[in-house]
């Protein structure tokens, strides 16, 4: 029973109740599934505001920690352990939050096979909220593969025209980082007697530097895949533009920070002298990602493809701040995924109210539709400003945190700021021009008739503008969250730079 | 010769004792009445079953030492009695279904279990020769059961040639190894070469000769090419029981052997493993990717489950590490026994008469007509591709767990990349089910559902609440 | 004085020539004949063995082998007669419908 | 009563200063959520409100300043925590100089577009768009304040991009027509254009902060200014470094060269928009940047002597253009980039009143112009396209050309009798801007040609030629507009504008005609802005330059006449008087020296074909890899099945090569 | 040379001689007759090596039985003639003849060379081998292994049964 007076199992488990209610429900009766849904996941977040009352931003340990044994088995134990710190909870708050909302956002765009839709989102909500919450490599692992089958099945089912290459091509690529991760965790709990993370950190890995390397480089390659960093990005704009809405907004919200959190979690964690040694690597990666995805972004005709390179632009600028190793970097670089998740997830919506209406993504079909629809066009204004960083909205705090941790980074400097920066006008380059594809011009005679957003949708966009604004105006509640965490972990790779040097 | 000796090979003794009154019971039961057959052979299984783990840890040697009852055979002979349950459960609907009906093949598969125990029990490489071919006659037979398919007289011939051409191969192997130490005896063999009394590189030779009967057994590239034809021409509900069945008794011997008499020719065999394990990986899962029948997919795919298992048996020769390798083994068998009879059940209840319906394309549409089987057979296809949470992912953890143990990191890497590609071939089944339209049918009665039910639920129970079957297969690794 | 040695040496001649004759001939009784003298071949370096070790397990082991060689006969010609009633051939290179 | 309770414990209102921000705020919201409800005047109540209030708040600032000049820093709410910067307000007396000049001016034009919108040709009865105009007027009002208001520079820049946001939102203002009510993509790329210039600038903004982050530790306005002169000690490249990226902003912002490309084309945007964000105020901001960080810039000579030349030659420049422009808005906008130009090179010579003392000015008869300008353009339209309720609906009801534009000078002529109040007023803004004393301009423009004749010469030769085009140019406008007779069926039938706009004219005609006042004869504003900008300069009139400037003005004014007021143009088809003597010149200028096509073909084009090659290779050689890696694998897999080849004598030679391996290697071994 | 290496060369080359017959003939009943002879051959040597008794069942069981077994079956499926050669995998026969001359040699050279003098063949004393002696440990220490045979055989018999039956 104690199992679930966790905040933290309760959270993540709790969706598993709606879906065996689900399936008591008879597949004609839609309304009553997806209201199933929404409720279940608005619970868990109801459960994660619980969680998030009960924590002490001071305190820069795991807090709420759940640790059982799971087996045990000549000479090392695998535990199931969970726990919250800085570094994920304001993660965890941001997928309970996207996913009622994402499942709201597919009330008419999903009419078929309701039943397995909801109980996908329902499941993969299990796997993303494990991930940010696991304390255990073995628990961890669990979760994260888990977390690719139900996106699989969302892509693959409920998607566009290539849908199964798309989700097939989404699990293989994911897969092949995630194996080596997985012999990298073996062989770390293998050396070190233990998975369990707070043991693991409180003992400090200890191996010479090449195998930390290694092991840094085999869990580099799982989380990169997943950011994606480039070149490992191919597979995003694919299962991005097949995959329904609401899984985009998830896959873009969600799962790709599953990448950086992995970064965050691990390689930062655990291996801080490998961080810094390859820290100017990644980094280099990161700003090639920045520039390169604003750039081929603005070469798209395809709008929900214009938005997925987007995310490849974004998270660049996450992977930057967290290898500037110091304190503002990572909290940029951790604001800046929760601004991701929710501007991103945001356009998504966008593209996906105007495919719902149209049946079409070409950039070139649309026009002045701010015109005909000035809510949805306000909204997407916002959205698409937050998403460019304008000051004022979300993004802008935390790419200034970010480019401002790069340039008095003890490994990065200047330099990345400078060319990381350029990011920011080719950004402006790139959502302006598709705002005036979409949004300027002349309106099309075939969209004359266009709907403006109805409650639901307006709902939706509301409550992620609320956001938008709120962390563009007054971050500082996110950043209490996480500075002491991200603090101590920055005390750490400071004290590994200045052993390397 | 005491009674002692029988207590320590019940299971066997019972089965045997059963089937052959079976055959004659047999005699007496109407052909429309075949059901009773398959129940009391089921019976005879379950009171095997019974008397497996009424053995617990073992009761030691017997007959003069040419079987020993431990803890390894124990697990082996428990998992083969639930596997012969299981095949009979597959085949009871189907045989009915296509005509074929007929009590031998209850009894005929009682033997073949017989066989597969007491190779998991053999402590004598002769015993262990007769063991084999007590397993596979058998399966030859039962092969061409779906008479006069010409699939399945070919299937049937080519098993039993190979069979035969790889058997030559052990029997030389276990003469040579005779030769070099004037035993048979499995233990003894290991006790001459530390004495220094054997002949080295005449017993080297001998065990290379039984690896290849023995790769071949387990379908280890370059000794799996009959595998794919013979799982394909055979009856559905023997493929499942052979798929599993064969390869358990298989890695029974194979461990038995290597790490009980050859714990000391490291240096001789571990390269030869080494090599095996690195070709049936990838050979397996890259030859699946291109499958078009399912039962094809699944053969290649059962090489491919025996290369991830022999990167742990590569582990053989090192001291430390052989037991947590053993008891890798063990439990990847028993995660890959439970995930194959669901499997197969799904394709036996998908199969049409005449061979129908056993394309990949034929599962068009079985998610939305017949969710739960497909829900099973996704359930399957995870395991075997080794997501979490299912008995899958944890067998391949400790399978590379033991690799990286015994620091065969090379081996652990293309293991996980292969399976990498095993992803594909699986999902692509996934993806036929669910993301293409069409009209699959599923047949089968009661039982088979209660087969496709049971394990899958103990597919994803057994990955979620791991420890106890582990803790099992950790006390039964082999001891000298 | 005669070493094993040579009694080996013929028996892997014969064992070879067996292997050979599973390799080359496309008549199935053939085959299962080469297969037999395999067998031959095994049993032959067990009784040599048993004699250079005095010892009579190799000689059993022999017993062991022909029983086994005729179990296998037995099936094995029942498969390929079954095979021939619809098939009309000895031929093993007809048989392959099953491949990929 | 109630402004003695507004008042805190110290006596000042400089705890309400947020209001300035607020109060627009609020009308915005207001607007927003109620706009299309409201109907038009309704909004119109609303914004001019919020606006005014703005005003009201500025004016208690500048009460409580007049007690207590040292001003005081407000904090509001905590922001950047991980920097230490917070949103805190600065009330000092160059804040509030902005501050009144922006909800000033703002204010009346607020009450001018009230007018003007819905006269504009392109607004066809649609609440949704008038409310959202005044939502974007309040919106940058509030984002004005905070510019002006801001302690740090962090805060700064919000309201520098949000200002850039309204900018660019105004200027695509009616992103589906072009300025003649056409169906186009026009507007929407000019406001692109804004936008993105403004960011290459605000690039050198970011960097140039970060850069003082890491060496001050802050952003913040009085630990910077305080600390300089030691960091000046220690890191002597830094301040140089920082200043130079900070003008790069500058050069976004307030269009300069080489950034200044993207304000003719913002005069997309409606007219009140160009005269209060495109003249008045927030071109302005760049100047009101380095006022700000004068500390900064005076720590550096080469800086300051980077931003005079990149003035001075803006100045001449952007003149050059104006000359030979033809249509009206775009002499305008040459107008405000050459004037700009000379702000800049004032702060680049230290003359930091004089500057600010011309960007008053300038916001007063710039905006003037604009105003008067949108005037005739509306006079125009209404002549061509009269509204319905003016008795017409066809449009095309007069024999005007078909290329014809109401904002193309060549169509216009003879206007003053027509439009009286308009012309009136326009004329005293021109004067005021050829530098004519005692005009309010002549006082600016002759401080800041004094100042930088004794601080750089090359400076001073350029701004007394810049001066000098000045004059022609507007004399040239003022003539071709206004005098002569109408060249077109619009102009001989245009009506003066109503009393919303006209009297808007008339009282910043007024402004621009009194504001010299302000410095002269008395430095009221050198002693007021002394208080934030250090020592108070002696100002004070320098009989020569003053008498060269004015004589300038004068010359070259009447040149103007010569040219075009004497014998003025017959038909729009004429070619311009100059064409014919200047020539190539001429046409070079009238093509603006070429520059947009010369980025077009350097920067622009060139980044879209990289992005182009970019998508490609992403397709053809990035997920190609990942794609091919899958086809070779699927490949070796049927190779690999091939082998399979249903021969049972083929498997058992495998098993047998089996053998062999196994053998050799343990023979070789 | 000895009198037994000479014997035993004799005998190893008919038996080498009649195991070639049989891989050449094109006759399946010279094939079985042939593989008579080997089998003939090799109960010779091992009535020489001290293996009356298994000499005793080579001839019964295999030469006689299984033989026969196989004419019997060379006579239901008829006396078919197949080329050795050609055929659809007609590169199988010369690799297969090639490889297995490699493996002959590296096996003869193995046997010879490598593994060293094994022994001589002890001479065996009386008795040994003989029907009692092999008897008393078929009943005793391999009763197992025995009572598998007929196992095995039981299922053979089934096998058969069921394949052939209509």
């Amino acid at each position: 029973m104690d199992f679930l007076m966790n905040p933290l199992n309760l959270m993540t488990f709790f969706p598993l109740v709606g879906v065996a209610i689900i399936l008591l429900i008879p597949r004609e009766r839609k309304d009553a599934i997806r209201w199933v849904a929404v409720v279940t996941s608005l619970v868990s977040f109801f459960i994660s505001l619980w969680m998030l009352s009960m924590f002490h931003a001071q305190n820069p340990n795991f807090q709420m920690v759940y640790d059982k044994i799971w087996m045990k088995t000549g000479g090392f134990e695998i535990h199931y352990a969970m726990g919250v710190d800085g570094l994920s909870i304001l993660l965890v708050l941001l997928t309970t939050l996207l996913t009622p909302i994402s499942i709201f956002s597919a009330w008419t765009a999903i009419e078929d096979r309701v039943k397995e839709f909801t109980i996908a989102f329902l499941v993969m909500e299990v796997g993303m909220l494990g991930v940010f919450l696991a304390l255990d490599l073995f628990t961890f692992f669990v979760f994260w593969e888990f977390s690719l089958v139900p996106m699989y099945f969302i892509i693959g089912i409920w998607g566009g025209p290539r849908r199964t290459y798309s989700a097939i091509k989404f699990m293989l690529y994911t897969m092949v980082g995630s194996v080596l991760m997985l012999l990298a965790i073996l062989w770390l709990g293998l050396s070190q007697g233990t998975f369990y993370l707070p043991d693991l950190l409180a003992k400090g890995v200890n191996l010479p530097l090449h195998l930390q390397s290694w092991l840094f480089l085999a869990f580099a390659l799982a989380f990169a895949i997943k950011v994606p960093m480039w070149p490992l990005h191919s597979w995003l704009p694919d299962a991005h533009v097949e995959a329904p809405t609401a899984g985009s907004v998830i896959l873009a919200g969600v799962l790709l920070k599953m990448g950086t959190y992995g970064f965050l979690r691990f390689n930062l964690s655990l291996f801080p002298q490998a961080s810094v040694k390859y820290a100017v690597p990644i980094a280099v990666l990161a700003i090639i990602g920045i520039i390169y995805g604003a750039m081929v972004a603005y070469a798209q005709k395809d709008f929900k493809k214009l938005v997925a390179y987007t995310s490849v632009s974004h998270l660049g600028f996450v992977m930057l701040g967290l290898f500037a190793l110091n304190p503002l970097g990572i909290e940029g670089g951790i604001l800046q995924m929760i601004n991701h998740g929710l501007s991103t997830g945001a356009l998504f919506l966008i593209v996906g109210v105007i495919y719902e209406r149209t049946h079409t993504r070409d950039l070139n079909a649309f026009g002045g539709l701010w015109k005909i629809m000035p809510i949805y066009g306000a909204f997407s204004i916002v959205v698409a400003l937050s998403s460019m960083g304008l000051p004022g909205l979300n993004g802008f705090i935390g790419e200034f945190t970010i480019l401002l941790g790069a340039f008095k980074s003890p490994v990065l400097g200047p330099v990345f700021t400078i060319f990381a920066a350029t990011g920011i006008i080719l950004a402006a380059v790139y959502i302006l021009v598709m705002l005036q594809k979409v949004f300027m011009g002349p309106v099309k005679e075939k969209n004359l008739g266009l709907k403006d957003l109805n409650w639901r949708e307006i709902t939706v966009f509301a409550v992620l503008t609320l956001f938008i604004f709120w962390i563009g105006l007054h971050p500082a509640p996110f950043f209490n969250l996480m500075g002491p965490s991200v603090e101590k972990l920055a005390h750490g790779l400071q004290a590994a730079a200045v052993a390397m040097h | 010769m005491t009674f002692s000796d029988f207590a320590t090979l019940l299971p066997e003794t019972a089965l045997v004792i059963w089937a052959s009154a079976l055959l004659l019971v047999d005699l007496f039961i109407p052909k429309n009445r075949k059901g009773w057959t398959a129940f009391l052979a089921v019976l005879g299984l379950a009171a095997a079953f019974g008397f497996a783990l009424a053995q617990g840890r073992g009761m030691g040697a017997g007959f003069g030492g040419m079987v020993v009852s431990d803890g390894f055979a124990t697990f082996l002979e428990a998992m083969l009695a639930l596997s012969g349950g299981l095949g009979i459960l597959l085949a009871y609907d189907y045989l009915k279904r296509q005509g074929i009906e007929r009590g031998e093949y209850y009894t005929l598969l009682l033997f073949s279990v017989a066989g597969m125990m007491l190779m998991a029990k053999a402590a004598d490489l002769m015993v262990l020769f007769l063991a084999v071919e007590l397993l596979s006659i058998p399966l030859y037979v039962l092969s061409a059961f779906g008479r006069p398919r010409e699939a399945g007289e070919e299937a049937a011939l080519k098993y039993f040639l190979l069979g035969a051409f790889a058997a030559a191969f052990l029997v030389y192997g276990i003469a040579l190894t005779y030769g070099a130490t004037q035993t048979t005896r499995i233990a003894a063999i290991a006790e001459a070469v530390q004495a220094g009394s054997a002949n080295l590189p005449l017993l080297a030779f001998g065990a290379g000769l039984i690896l290849v009967g023995l790769g071949f057994k387990v379908a280890a590239v370059p000794f799996h090419m009959w595998t794919p034809d013979v799982y394909e021409g055979a009856p559905s509900p023997l493929t499942g029981f052979m798929a599993v069945g064969a390869k358990v008794a298989g890695f029974a011997a194979l461990l038995r052997v290597l790490v009980l008499a050859f714990p000391n020719l490291g240096s001789q065999l571990v390269p030869i493993v080494w090599t095996l394990a690195l070709l049936t990986m990838p050979v397996g899962n890259l030859a699946a990717l291109t499958q078009k029948n399912i039962k094809r997919m699944l053969a290649y795919s059962s090489i491919a489950h025996a290369g991830y298992m022999l990167v742990a048996v590569v582990a053989f020769a090192d001291a430390k590490a052989a037991p947590a390798a053993v008891a890798a083994v063990l439990f990847y068998l028993a995660a890959y026994a439970l995930t194959n009879f669901g499997a197969w059940a799904v394709v036996v209840a998908v199969e049409r008469a005449e061979g129908k319906g056993l394309e990949i394309a034929d599962y068009a549409g079985l998610g939305r007509k017949h969710p739960w089987l497909a829900l099973a057979m996704t359930v399957f296809m995870l395991s075997f591709a080794g997501f979490p949470p299912t008995v899958g992912f944890v067998g391949k953890f400790y399978l590379f767990r033991a690799a990286l143990a015994a620091g065969y990191v090379g081996l652990a890497i293309v293991g996980v990349l292969a399976s990498v590609v095993s992803v594909y071939y699986y999902m692509r089944v996934v993806t036929t089910m669910y993301m293409r339209e069409g009209q699959a049918e599923a047949y089968g009665d009661a039982w088979l559902k209660v087969e496709v039910a049971l394990t899958a639920l103990a597919t994803v129970f057994l990955g979620i609440i791991v420890a106890p079957m582990f803790q099992w297969a950790v006390q039964a690794v082999l001891k000298m | 004085m005669v070493l094993t040695n040579y009694l080996l040496a013929l028996s892997a001649v014969l064992f070879i020539i067996g292997v050979a004759g599973v390799l080359v001939r496309r008549n199935a009784l053939v085959i299962y004949m080469a297969i037999e003298l395999m067998l031959n071949a095994a049993n032959l370096a067990f009784v040599a063995f048993a004699a250079e070790f005095g010892a009579l397990d190799g000689q059993i082991a022999v017993f062991f082998v022909m029983t086994v060689a005729a179990a296998e006969v037995a099936v094995g010609l029942a498969i390929l007669v079954t095979i021939f009633r619809t098939r009309k051939s000895v031929d093993i290179d007809t048989l392959h419908r099953l491949k990929g | 009563m109630f402004l003695s309770e507004a008042m805190n414990q110290t006596g000042t209102f400089f705890h309400l200063v947020p209001w300035a921000v607020l109060f627009p705020v609020l009308g915005l919201l207001i607007n927003m959520a109620f706009g299309r409800r409201m109907g038009e005047k309704g909004v119109a109540a609303v914004a001019v409100t919020a606006s005014g209030l703005s005003f009201v708040v500025a004016v208690l600032m500048w009460l409580s300043l007049r007690a207590q000049p040292a001003g005081a820093t407000v904090p509001f709410l905590s922001w950047m925590t991980p920097v230490h910067i917070a949103w805190a307000f600065r009330v000092d007396t160059l804040s509030v100089t902005m501050m009144l000049v922006v909800s000033g001016v703002g204010t009346l034009i607020h009450l001018y577009a009230v007018g003007y919108m819905h006269y504009d040709v392109r607004y066809k009865g649609d609440p949704g768009r008038y409310a959202r105009f005044f939502v974007f007027l309040n919106l940058f009002i509030a984002a004005m304040m905070i510019l002006v208001t801001g302690d740090s520079y962090l805060m700064l820049f919000v309201g520098w991009e949000g200002v850039g946001l309204c900018s660019y939102l105004l200027i695509s203002f009616w992103f589906e027509y072009d300025t003649k009510g056409n169906l186009s993509l026009a507007n929407a790329k000019a406001g692109n254009k804004a936008f993105i210039a403004n960011r290459i600038g605000d690039f050198g903004f970011l960097l140039g902060m970060f850069y003082m982050f890491s060496v001050f530790g802050t952003l913040n306005f009085g630990k910077v200014f305080s600390e300089a002169p030691t960091v000046a000690q220690t890191h002597p490249q830094a301040i140089l470094v920082i200043t130079l990226l900070l003008l790069l902003g500058v050069t976004g912002k307030s269009a300069q060269i080489p950034l200044y490309v993207w304000l003719p084309d913002a005069m997309a945007g409606p007219t009140p928009v160009s005269a209060l964000i495109h003249a008045a105020t927030m071109v302005t901001a760049g100047v009101y940047l380095i006022a700000r960080s004068h500390v900064l810039y005076d720590l550096v000579p080469a800086a300051q002597h980077t931003v005079a030349l990149v003035g001075a030659l803006t100045a001449l420049f952007a003149a050059t253009i104006a000359v030979a422009q033809n249509d009206i808005k775009k002499v305008l906008a040459y107008s405000t980039i050459s004037q700009l130009g000379f702000m800049v090179a004032a702060v680049g010579v230290g003359a930091y009143v004089a500057a600010m003392f011309h960007l008053i000015a300038h916001a007063f008869f710039k905006a003037l112009l604009f105003l008067a300008a949108g005037s005739v353009i509306i006079a125009l339209e209404r002549a061509h396209h009269p509204l319905p309720e003016e008795g017409g609906h066809d449009a095309h009801h007069n024999d005007d050309p078909p290329d014809f534009d109401p904002q193309d000078m060549r169509f216009m002529g003879g206007l003053r009798k027509v439009i009286p109040i308009t012309f009136w007023t326009y004329l005293i803004a021109g004067l005021t801007l050829a530098g004519i004393p005692p005009l309010a301009a002549f006082f600016s423009k002759d401080e800041i040609i004094a100042d930088t004749k004794a601080a750089f010469p090359l400076v001073y030769w350029l701004l007394v030629l810049a001066a000098f085009l000045t004059a022609f140019y507007i004399g040239r406008q003022i003539f071709l507009v206004f005098f002569g007779k109408p060249r077109s069926h619009a102009a001989a039938h245009a009506k003066e504008s109503p009393w919303t706009m006209t009297s808007v004219l008339v009282v910043l005609a007024a402004l621009s005609a009194l504001g010299g006042l302000l410095n002269w004869p008395h430095p009221y504003l050198a002693e007021w802005l002394g208080h934030t900008l250090g020592e108070v300069e002696a100002a004070g009139l320098n009989p020569l330059v003053a008498g060269t400037s004015a004589t300038i003005a004068i010359v070259s004014f009447l040149l103007a006449w010569w040219v075009y007021g004497k014998r003025p143009l017959q038909s729009a088809s004429q070619p311009d008087p100059l064409q014919r003597p200047l020539g190539w010149l001429f046409t070079a200028m009238q093509a603006k020296w070429w520059v947009d096509e010369l980025y077009w073909a350097v920067v622009i084009n060139p980044y879209i074909a990289l992005c182009r090659i970019a998508a490609a290779f992403d397709v053809w050689v990035i997920d190609a890899i990942v794609n091919d890696t899958a086809w070779l694998t699927d490949f070796v897999g049927e190779k690999i099945a091939r082998w399979q080849t249903g021969f049972v004598r083929n498997y058992a030679l495998s098993v047998f090569v089996g053998v062999l391996l196994i053998f050799t290697y343990l023979l070789w071994r | 040379m000895s009198i037994d290496l000479l014997v035993l060369l004799v005998l190893a080359l008919i038996a080498v001689g009649a195991a070639l017959g049989m891989l050449f003939s094109r006759n399946t009943v010279y094939s079985v007759l042939f593989l008579v002879l080997v089998m003939l051959t090799l109960a010779v040597l091992y009535l020489i090596l001290g293996a009356p008794f298994v000499a005793l069942a080579q001839v019964t069981v295999y030469a006689g039985a299984i033989m026969v077994l196989f004419l019997f079956a060379v006579m239901i499926l008829g006396p078919q003639k197949l080329a050795g050669a050609g055929g659809p995998i007609g590169w199988q026969r010369p690799v297969a003849f090639g490889l297995t001359l490699l493996f002959l040699v590296e096996v003869v050279y193995a046997f010879a060379a490598k593994v060293g003098k094994l022994g001589a063949l002890s001479c065996a004393e009386a008795g040994f081998g003989s029907p009692a002696a092999i008897g008393d440990l078929l009943f005793n220490r391999y009763l197992l292994p025995f009572e598998v045979t007929s196992v095995l055989l039981l299922v053979a018999a089934v096998g058969a049964v069921v394949l052939t039956r209509e």
